[in-house]
């Protein structure tokens, strides 16, 4: 099943948030008023699971072909909500250890506020929508990971007549 | 199930895949009702639980199904991927 | 005047995202969830005038030493309201060409939460708060900058308690 | 203004400067009401007038001060530095 849309990468290598940026710049030159980058990292420590335990890694696993579907849809969403330039959005999968990079999601607009809500939503949305799983291997043990109630309730706080 | 059947494929990604005790299987089944009941021949009832539990979600043709998977009648398309996935978490 | 803070940085040079970002990750390792870079770029055309004049040249000038004191209050300010393990705020000054980069600022925090809102009130602040003036050059002529009524309410929102 | 005047700096930013048409200047004042004086004498009322509209604020020693400062009658620290400030955007 081949990626719906080259702005949308899953892959297990490391990504350069340099190049991607660069890259956008480049495509849209001085049009863009504003860039807003996330990248999320692997932590050593999942507070959320409030055991403490030391993280030694974390596997992501994806269904290849709806992934890509699913995050497309997450950014159409935020397209159809906020006036983009354009976005990029690479997830990485397989086997990560703490302070990797995991996710990058970039977004160009004329004006901030569109490249900040756009970002945001998106992220809320790979949380709670992406078709991704995660294991975490810890000093505990292992065990697959669920999205948090606090990341549901962000994801619906957007509304539910897009991204849904 | 007739001779005649749709010849599928079950995929069963993450936690599934690991309560189910592999990755995927090929299976002949005209409906959603007909898969469920060709996994419990294969699989066993204890194992097929796990497949229905309410946050499990089924995605035929890579495209999200609404409502019980198990009672449901609508005829697949031919050569389906069937796929069972456990609740998501990205980013 | 000396800078009052080794993360706030007022300079002519260009600035290196990748270095910035690469920095931020190497000083606080696997702490971190989350990184927001929000990057601001001259653009060729400056709508909310609405004249349409395509622009030259922007020459920032600023006051050396209390530039960057607002700078630290503002940065102050949102480490009071979020949980942040590090950020970093480069501001360019003198005379800028279309597609150039003006601003960067950067936030690092355990969780996505932090990072967004901070670096978003961060800007606010800075388009309304920070010692600095802005000369746009365009076909139509020469003009002081000034922030807009949309920037003063977006400041407005975050509330009075802090950053004023 | 006595003999034994307190010497300061007064500096105009961006598009305070171009109407003022110096960048600096240094000058005598016991307080800002000293300074309004001094200024209408080296400069004239028609270009202090833009030092006295609303929207600019007067930072001494680099801390912006509230209300009046043409009036403001507070002691001036010995060799303050007094500075005009248009309306400011950054980012």
């Amino acid at each position: 099943m081949k990626t719906p849309d080259p702005r949308i990468s899953i892959q297990q290598e490391d990504f350069d948030l340099a190049e991607e940026y660069q890259a956008l710049r480049n495509r849209l030159g001085a049009q863009i008023g504003a860039i807003v980058c996330f990248s999320g990292l692997v932590r050593d420590r999942n507070p959320v699971a409030g055991d403490g335990g030391s993280v030694s890694t974390l596997r992501l696993e994806h269904y290849p072909g709806m992934t890509e579907q699913s995050i497309l849809h997450i950014a159409s969403a935020a397209e159809q909500r906020w006036p983009l330039l354009d976005w990029r959005i690479i997830h990485r999968i397989g086997d990560l250890t703490p302070s990797d990079q995991i996710v990058l999601v970039l977004v160009a607009s004329a004006h901030r506020e569109a490249a900040f809500g756009a970002a945001e939503f998106m992220m809320d949305y790979l949380k709670t929508r992406a078709v991704l799983w995660k294991k975490e291997r810890s000093e505990l043990g292992e065990r697959w990971l669920d999205s948090t109630q606090a990341d549901h309730e962000r994801a619906e706080e957007w509304g539910t007549t897009s991204g849904d | 199930m007739s001779e005649e059947s749709n010849p599928i494929e079950v995929h069963f990604f993450a936690s599934l895949r690991e309560r189910v005790g592999t990755a995927r299987l090929s299976a002949t089944a005209d409906s959603l009702s007909e898969v469920h009941a060709t996994l419990i021949q294969q699989l066993g009832t204890d194992r097929v639980a796990h497949l229905l539990a309410p946050n499990v979600r089924v995605a035929v043709n890579q495209q999200l199904i609404e409502g019980d998977w198990h009672s449901d009648l609508q005829p697949l398309p031919a050569g389906a991927e069937v796929a069972f996935l456990p609740p998501v978490t990205g980013g």
